[in-house]
């Protein structure tokens, strides 16, 4: 690699964004260098024993040279517990970690498909796209309002060139249904379905439905997915999923973002 | 290293620069660092991290004589200062081994030794055969005591009968120093460190993971696919302390001490309570240069102290 | 309670306050938050921040026939998520404990429950007849199982032979329910539980200290005075669970789960693993209210599910 | 008792001052209300499980009807944490505990004696002394010159009165010696050693001095100790010391002031 990925970084600003989520922004040069819409870093909550594993986050953004963008949601004790550090202080972070997505390739329409906390990728990934004044078709989905995207990280997709659709099972925001049913429409609908290829994050029950989606059209599909893991890099077997032609694979090098096709989604 | 040049080394000792070789079952290891099996891969994945030739030996994760596949995940569930595994022995093979793993380790300067796992007395024998003339290899751990593998691991490990025909086995078919990495999920761990003291082994290494469980309670679902799983981590480190103290104290062969090993003074008690040497786990998750902080911290402690030897400071508890 | 006013308990539960009542080897709790032997002192410690007749019940710190001066100190260490202990069994007796502390606890409404230990067969029999006939016990844990102490405790609990014999003594000494309080440094924790049932336990109460030690490395010795000491605390809960879970699985006796309980959720791991009741440890030393906010949460994850009855969460664990 | 002893102790304020001390000041109106010079209070440094533990720490004096002082020493990882707590956060807190130096008997003489970081104590003990005018020895030991408490300690014994002397065993300050010297000293030339009572804390090795030299002179001595702690409250038998009468006393409740000669300094 040449590149360091084991860091002491730099906490250059934390905030609260709304909807249960911070904006972490770490000081992370040789990261910030080499990191991949996909990526991800671990991330050590306390310098103490208990939370005892590092957390992995996705890569958010790059917003400088040295430094790297992560947003995350309070879900448990460790992101609760990363809330309270303060800008000045380190964290030990190991990164970036795990392949990306593969660049689109010519002629290919990307569409975005993000569940509930699953846009942080995604958002590196569209910042990454240049599409040249086309908009990229971004589906989000969540439970309801609540679940949402929060407005910044709305706004910045649009910045990015987005065009937002949204869907909750409530009703409460966008059109009420799963994501993927407003997905299926378009694809419908776009004409464009033959070109397109998905690059989706959230939840594995709606990966699994979206690898369908893709794979009864014969389109391309990239998910990117989330398990527990203890090393995050590849040593400890820990983050295995259960791969298309048996076996596992690890989320941690082998993903986290697979080909739809080289998982198994049948359990 | 230490018959090539030792004035060299007199002379360093001499100016404070600590000797932290041991020799034990014939290995000659540079320094009492190890890593211990499941949690440093096959050295490669952290090979980034950690200058390998730095270690006094690599233990890789175990191998086993056909390629498995181990448990559907969730695999791991963290804990209060440690985690839970049932990774279920997942790894390539004994062939993939020493096809695409093994020559990657033998470019460095450090021990390899093999933590190998069967689940018949059979497979186990004829893995350490398999294995006994493979070029690079130091020495082989037997890993009789996984708690995460129905059929076989666990029994050998708690049943002294079957230890033993194990142990015997494996001794038959390997010149190699082997060394038997007890569980210690059993009544008292030094009969079985005399059983494999009996069989011919010329170490020991311990502990193991300790056998346990944590449920989801939303759910109702152990958080771990395979139910129960093994506790590392320092939440077990003074539980693993205690049986190396233990066996130290009654059975005259060397211990590779491991269990919740963070830093230099954890890994230093182990020595102190009677281990040659100490592997780092699942630390590493946490740090990947957690063998070399802790190297650095051995070394440290020992010119301070003035002490010549790491090996002067082997089982110098003072329990009076 | 059950009995007198079943029209309101009803009533209540309808009304999403759910039932926490739980009845087993005879003693009627009114909830099932017990605080675990020794670390809760005689109830009178903790008077002043829990209101006793919140609790299920109270089991008090061990007590034998004659006092007991314990352990030198140092008595305790802290370590990763979880302490050493070493203390030795102090206590003041059993003619103490029935003139000075039973009397304070009977004043509230809840069950006590006395933990007894000895260093004969003959003294822990002898110990449950003098308490046999005393008024407000509602039931003796047998501590067979405390690391801590060379003579005796430790044997019993891990040898089935003697444990029957002890077992079968006390109960023919006393007409009390009895709890076999079993030790988790055991190969089969399930084997001491068929023992305890087949000399008549009426409940098992597990689990006990694991067997620790930590080495101060700047001195050589080790942290406690008494070398090793047991180790409770969050840090062992996984072990903990897994031994309540498999005992529960196979012997078909009513169980405190104990080990590392701090929160409702812990607690609850518990009782899906297959507890009845629950006893709050180490963590009554964090926040001396831990009893009273596990309670809590206990009823208010039941309310929010919609169970009636804690009994119908018990040993629903999901392991298919 | 009538008073909360469990509370949820808002900081407020906190600061480094010298020699490795700092000084917190907690909000917590019950114990400064009630709490006597020589009682301690348990204090959780992490709402998390390690460190695990709380840590004992002496009342150093109650700068107002609603808060206490307590100026403590970063020995180890419990008290690292600590400094890193903000004012504005809340500590879990159990206190006052134990009991304290008892009353100063008319016409007897107090001498203070402080080892290491044993005099916090001693100090909200002086700041309690009505002596009309009249100063209080107060002998202070340590290895050298920075294991002396820190200047604002110092400037506060001395705005209540006392009168310092210091003792270094490597001579950096003050006279070189051990404290017990330069004390036994003042006793054999003050002409007061009848009427002295002694008020000790610090190290084991130097109380135990301290006791002999009271005994020796058949002067009254009170020694605060410590010893690792788990309850504070009693309940866990683990702070025992030895009693002079055989058995064993709890620091936690029996003391941590004894009279010196109820306990047995042999081993
Ligand atoms: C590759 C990858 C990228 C991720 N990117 C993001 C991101 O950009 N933003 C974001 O908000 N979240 C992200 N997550 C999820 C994030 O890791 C978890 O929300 C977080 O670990 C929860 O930790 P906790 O301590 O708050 O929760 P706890 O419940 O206390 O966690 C307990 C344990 O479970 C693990 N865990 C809990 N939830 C998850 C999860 N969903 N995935 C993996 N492990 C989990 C924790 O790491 C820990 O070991 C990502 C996960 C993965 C695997
Ligand atoms: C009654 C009493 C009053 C005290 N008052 C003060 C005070 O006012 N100011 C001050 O600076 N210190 C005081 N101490 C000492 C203080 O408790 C320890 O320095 C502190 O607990 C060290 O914790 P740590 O985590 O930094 O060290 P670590 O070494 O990490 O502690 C590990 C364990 O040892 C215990 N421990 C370590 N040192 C001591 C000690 N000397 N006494 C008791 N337990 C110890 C800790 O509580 C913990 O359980 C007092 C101790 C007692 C018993
Ligand atoms: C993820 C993981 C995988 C492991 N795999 C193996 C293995 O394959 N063979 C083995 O003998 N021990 C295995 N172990 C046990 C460790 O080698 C070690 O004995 C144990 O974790 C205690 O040390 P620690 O607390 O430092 O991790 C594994 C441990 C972990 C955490
Ligand atoms: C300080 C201390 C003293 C204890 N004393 C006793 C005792 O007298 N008798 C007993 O059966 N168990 C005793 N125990 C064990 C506890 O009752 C309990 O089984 C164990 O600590 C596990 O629970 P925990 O992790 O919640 O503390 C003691 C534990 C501690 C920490
Ligand atoms: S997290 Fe360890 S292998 Fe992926
Ligand atoms: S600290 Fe528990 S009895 Fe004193």
């Amino acid at each position: 690699m040449g590149l360091n990925r084991q860091h002491a970084a730099e906490i250059i600003s934390h905030s609260f964004i709304g909807r249960g989520y911070y904006r972490l922004v770490l000081r992370a040069p040789d990261a910030a260098r080499s990191a991949l819409p996909g990526q991800f870093v671990m991330l050590r909550v306390s310098q103490y024993l208990d939370p005892f594993l590092a957390r992995p986050l996705g890569i958010y953004s790059i917003p400088s040279k040295s430094s790297i963008e992560i947003v995350y949601r309070v879900a448990g004790r460790g992101t609760s517990l990363l809330t309270q550090m303060e800008p000045g202080s380190s964290l030990a972070m190991l990164g970036p970690l795990g392949r990306g997505f593969p660049a689109v390739e010519p002629g290919a329409t990307p569409v975005l498909v993000a569940g509930g906390s699953g846009f942080p990728p995604l958002h590196f990934f569209a910042s990454r796209l240049r599409r040249g004044g086309l908009s990229t078709p971004l589906f989000i989905g969540a439970r309801d309002r609540a679940g949402l995207p929060p407005q910044p990280v709305l706004a910045s997709f649009r910045k990015y060139g987005a065009k937002i659709s949204m869907a909750t099972e409530d009703g409460s925001a966008g059109v009420k249904c799963m994501v993927t049913s407003i997905l299926d429409d378009y694809l419908s609908k776009s004409g464009h379905a033959a070109s397109s290829v998905l690059y989706a994050c959230g939840p594995r029950a709606m990966l699994a439905v979206v690898s369908r989606v893709a794979r009864d059209r014969s389109i391309r599909c990239f998910v990117s997915m989330e398990e527990r893991m203890a090393c995050g890099v590849g040593a400890c077997m820990g983050c295995s999923v259960r791969s298309g032609t048996g076996g596992f694979k690890r989320i941690c090098t082998e993903g986290p973002v697979f080909e739809a096709g080289e998982l198994d989604w049948s359990s | 290293m230490r018959n090539k040049m030792p004035e060299v080394r007199d002379q360093k000792s001499a100016m404070g620069s600590p000797d932290l070789s041991v020799e034990f079952a014939g290995i000659k290891l540079k320094n009492p660092v190890l890593t211990a099996s499941g949690t440093f891969g096959y050295g490669e994945e952290y090979a980034e991290f950690v200058d390998l030739n730095k270690l006094g030996g690599v233990i890789v994760k175990g191998i086993s004589l056909k390629p498995l596949s181990g448990n559907p995940p969730p695999r791991i569930w963290e804990t209060p200062s440690g985690m839970l595994n049932a990774i279920g022995l997942e790894n390539p093979g004994v062939d993939v081994f020493l096809r695409n793993k093994l020559p990657f380790l033998r470019q460095f300067d450090t021990k390899v030794i093999v933590n190998i796992f069967g689940y018949t007395v059979e497979e186990y024998a004829a893995l350490a055969e398999r294995l006994d003339d493979a070029e690079g290899i130091a020495g082989l751990e037997v890993n009789i005591s996984c708690p995460n593998v129905k059929a076989g691991g666990m029994v050998f490990g708690t049943d002294p009968a079957t230890t033993h025909e194990l142990l015997t086995a494996v001794r038959s078919r390997t010149k190699l120093p082997i060394f038997a990495k007890l569980s210690p999920n059993v009544t008292d761990v030094t009969a079985f460190a005399r059983v494999a003291r009996d069989a011919g082994c010329d170490g020991l290494s311990l502990i193991n993971t300790l056998l346990g469980m944590a449920i989801d309670v939303r759910t109702g679902r152990p958080r771990l696919a395979n139910c129960t799983g093994g506790l590392s981590g320092p939440a077990i480190r003074p539980v693993a302390v205690r049986m190396v103290w233990q066996t130290a104290k009654c059975v005259p062969l060397p211990i590779i001490g491991m269990g919740g090993i963070v830093t230099a003074e954890d890994a230093l008690e182990f020595i102190i309570a009677g281990a040659s040497a100490v592997a780092v786990g699942t630390a590493n998750f946490l740090n990947p240069r957690a063998t070399l902080d802790v190297l650095s911290g051995i070394e440290e402690f020992l010119a301070l102290r003035g002490v010549k030897r790491l090996d002067d400071l082997k089982g110098t508890v003072n329990t009076t």
